[in-house]
């Protein structure tokens, strides 16, 4: 019952109102992520320029108020971020929700903390993970566009 | 009603923390059920059907009579009665030893697109391997079959029908009868998937027409690990046994076997017979209460939630708006909710209710929804249930900033 | 040991009538175990995988840890666990699943003359319907199998090599390494009926060699209806679903479905999460004995047993003449007493041994004797029910008029 | 544990010396009963005559002492007798074994009343009616030699 902790005003802002969902020019990756168990499905979108930095994201797609807000929060912390930053914080966000990460590093997640207790609530777990997992494969470089 | 005179048999109510509403997921278990499998391990638990000893002697009468209570429950002999895992098993059985058997390239396999995935794909597998097709009955979305639909898609080339006697979504009742006589006009056997029946309705085998039926026993209150499979002993007898092995053969030599008696023949391994006991107690406390009772308690309480809910405008109920066509079962979804919300907003007060798609993919397609909230009843709900869930509504939506 | 420290543990022998020697059959449970169950039904019952609700996670919960603790017994990683019946729907799955997929006319199943049936009919299924052909191994009278019989029968055309462990009857344990090693130079994978080793060896797949490994809960004390196949990821995963419907599914559309990752992919159907965290709090039990304790119980009852039984003239032991190869397994005949007599004469002295060809016909007929009776120890013998097996053997013959 | 009072003298002398083990001359039929659950196996032959008498019979095969001895018992009954007779004889002991005949009816038995309690052991009851059913079976007029 933890759990109803995580629902509260920052996750409602991002979930009733997310910056980042929409379409973005010229996405140099795209990538289906999927949630086997409940059906929830999301795009995520991100430029990547010649330098590594992750100039823009977006995303489209349904799910729950937990993987709706979850991706917004993520492309915030990431838009504009080099890619090993993005799969540092990637590792960062895995280790909280496994309750191993840091005090310190935690807080560079930002307002992603909220999911901090999403372990009490295992089903919920792969919701706060679905845009992570999703974007961490689109930048292992295996994925583009071409 | 008042107080549910019931409740107080189930111990999982007894801290008084849950409002269990998922019932058709899963049924809780009353004290006799649970007495019975430990009693059972404690005073003739021994390897049934090849014992001569009496420890053994005992679990073999605890197990025939487990098949006899069932045989009784839905009018059958107990020879036609098949203990399986779990309704899915029953019906995996069929499609493997029934279906792979006698279906054959261009027949065809009749279901519907409510049915619930273990109605479903097992019908797929055979058609997949024998050349077979299935054709999906479409309902309107109440979960009514038109006889239209049935006119144009039962023809001389069915050969078999998989219906469910109840959805598990929508909770209305199938007319299994009337499909079941239209399929034996044109030569075809009918399965009928009865997990969500056998629970709520008197349900025989006979009157419904059924040759095959399926159901599960943990949510008839039942241990897990145990289901049940109805067969036409005619049917039955002409079958290849599914699982192979150690107490389903007559005899066996290098050069080959013959099989044991129905309804042995299916029923390899060793048997589930403390999870087999443990169903008839079951079905001895179901029949104490007896199935009006029953009735009685979910189409009241049935009635108590859909009133209030109608009221709530960003509320939506699937299927029909008479609460005696829900057995207990009341699918919905809440605007701008997602249903795994509900779910979890629902935990934080002790109410538990499922959401997701029910294993009812195609249905939920075919509703035009993504996944749903389901509340669902059974005889151990009271009015505080119903009014806790139907009070947290709003608070659904005021949680999620709405 | 004069006295067994684990016996008190058993409510079966709380009353003191029974001499329990039929442990091969199924296990006794202890109150561990037994106490599992009930706190699963009192505190945590709900369908477990997909519920959102405290209630269902612990559930899920419960049933990980389940497959945690079998994967750990057998060293194995959790996602290669699959929980089924028993161990015959195990092997089942494996030879409907893998055989039917990736064997082929003419390709060989190698498996030996001494198979419980549940480890010889599926490979049979699977021969039939491919067209593969069936060897069979044949070992001595003690149960060895000689590397000529091996380097005869394993060709370059054998697919599968399926062996068991520990005979049901004499006890003896197979050289599996051996087998398995060579099996897999030719490139046949090997499946290891393991329902007799797992109470009474550790084990460990990898040591085996074993691709597919399989038991039964209840035969080391766990719950009736659960049971264990252990499949090497990679096989598990090229290998199609077996049973279908709930719960083993990704997503399902009108016009197709995509399968859940391992291990669910294999569990179809409502999973049986009270029998598997009963198996866990029996593999908890064993634990805390611990294998070495089990081994020197055994051995020093089978040796006390064998030796009085060696001094009758008309009583003949199947098998091994040294104890410690029985794993405390005796099967014996009396000149001139049929063994379902002796079976239901020694239960006049409240004495439970099992009579007839144990699942094992073809085995019986190699060894020339139409049945046998047959003694099996466990962790909770002593030498009371052994001394009382021994004396009762020559009232058999009075009783018999010889 | 009931049974043990199955076991005495009179069963022990029909299973270690039955009188009709063995072969009869010019039977007129002959059938197969097998007990799957145990594998036991036997053979009876009978000869019947024009006025439906059974003038011989007798049994071979093996099995345990409660089937041997129950076949050998009844062939004692009914050799000598009619065919109705013999059918009669097989509801009566049918009928005794699910307690159902009458005290007098069951004495009609002799010797085969040893078996009144084998229902106390269900596991054995398959082996006391193995020969009474092979026979039933042989006169039902279904089966012969030609
Ligand atoms: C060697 C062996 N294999 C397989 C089995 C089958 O086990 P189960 O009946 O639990 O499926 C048994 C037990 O009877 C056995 O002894
Ligand atoms: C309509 C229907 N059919 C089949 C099943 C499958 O039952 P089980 O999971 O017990 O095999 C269910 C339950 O989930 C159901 O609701």
């Amino acid at each position: 019952m933890a759990l109803n902790s995580i629902y509260g005003e920052i996750l409602n802002e991002h979930n009733l109102r997310p910056v980042h969902k929409g379409r973005i020019e010229n996405p140099s990756l795209v990538l289906d992520g999927k949630n086997p168990s409940c059906g929830d499905e999301i795009t995520i979108e991100l430029r990547v320029n010649d330098e590594d930095v992750i100039e823009d994201g977006c995303f489209t797609g349904s799910g729950c108020a937990i993987s709706q807000a979850s991706v917004d929060m993520m492309l915030d912390l990431i838009i504009g971020e080099k890619r090993e930053r993005a799969l540092k914080l990637y590792e960062i966000f895995m280790g909280m929700i496994r309750g191993e990460a840091g005090e310190e590093e935690t807080e560079e997640l930002d307002e992603a903390m909220v999911f901090k207790d999403i372990s009490h609530m295992p089903a919920r777990v792969k919701c706060a993970v679905l845009g992570w997992r999703t974007m961490r494969e689109m930048l292992d470089g295996r994925l583009s566009v071409e | 009603m008042s107080q549910n005179p019931y409740r107080q048999d189930f111990p999982v109510f007894r801290n008084g923390k849950y409002r269990y509403m998922d019932s058709a997921a899963t049924a809780q278990r009353p004290d006799s059920v649970i007495a019975a499998e430990k009693e059972f391990y404690e005073s003739m638990n021994a390897n049934p059907l090849r014992g001569l000893y009496e420890l053994s002697v005992m679990a073999t009468q605890a197990y025939e009579e487990a098949r006899r209570a069932v045989s009784g429950l839905i009018g059958a002999e107990p020879s036609e009665i098949i203990f399986t895992r779990n309704a899915t098993e029953s019906l995996n059985l069929v499609a493997y030893s029934y279906g792979l058997t006698f279906l054959h390239e261009g027949d065809e396999i009749l279901t519907t697109v409510m049915e619930h995935h273990s109605n479903m794909l097992p019908w797929r597998m055979v058609a997949e391997r024998t050349g077979a097709v299935v054709k999906y009955l479409k309902p309107l979305k109440d979960g009514t079959i038109e006889d239209s639909e049935l006119e144009e898609k039962l023809t001389g080339k069915t050969k078999l029908v998989a219906i469910g006697h109840v959805s598990n979504v929508l909770g209305c009742e199938n007319p299994v009868r009337r499909i079941a006589d239209m399929a034996h006009d044109t030569g075809a056997v009918v399965v009928v998937d009865a997990a969500q029946s056998v629970p709520h309705l008197k349900t025989d085998v006979k009157e419904l027409g059924a040759d095959f039926l399926a159901f599960s026993g943990h949510k008839l209150m039942g241990p897990f690990g145990i289901g049940v499979l109805y067969g036409r002993r005619d049917l039955l007898e002409k079958m290849p046994p599914f699982l192979r092995g150690g107490e389903m053969i007559e005899s066996v030599t290098l050069e080959g076997q013959t099989w044991a008696e129905l309804p042995h023949k299916f029923e390899a391994g060793t048997v589930n017979a403390a999870g087999a006991y443990g169903l008839k107690a079951a079905i001895e406390y179901l029949n104490r209460v007896g199935y009006d009772n029953i009735r009685r308690i979910e189409d009241e309480l049935t009635g108590m939630l859909m009133d209030v809910l109608t009221e709530y405008p960003y509320v939506h109920i699937q299927g029909s708006e008479d609460p005696s066509k829900h057995n207990g079962i009341v699918s919905f979804t809440i605007d701008g909710v997602h249903p795994h919300d509900i779910s979890s907003i629902l935990d934080g007060s002790g109410i538990n209710v499922r959401a997701g798609h029910h294993c009812a993919e195609p249905l939920m397609k075919h509703l035009g929804v993504q996944s749903t909230a389901r509340a669902s009843l059974y005889l151990y709900n009271d009015e505080e249930d119903v009014r806790a869930l139907s009070e947290a509504i709003p608070g659904i939506r005021r949680v999620m900033g709405l």
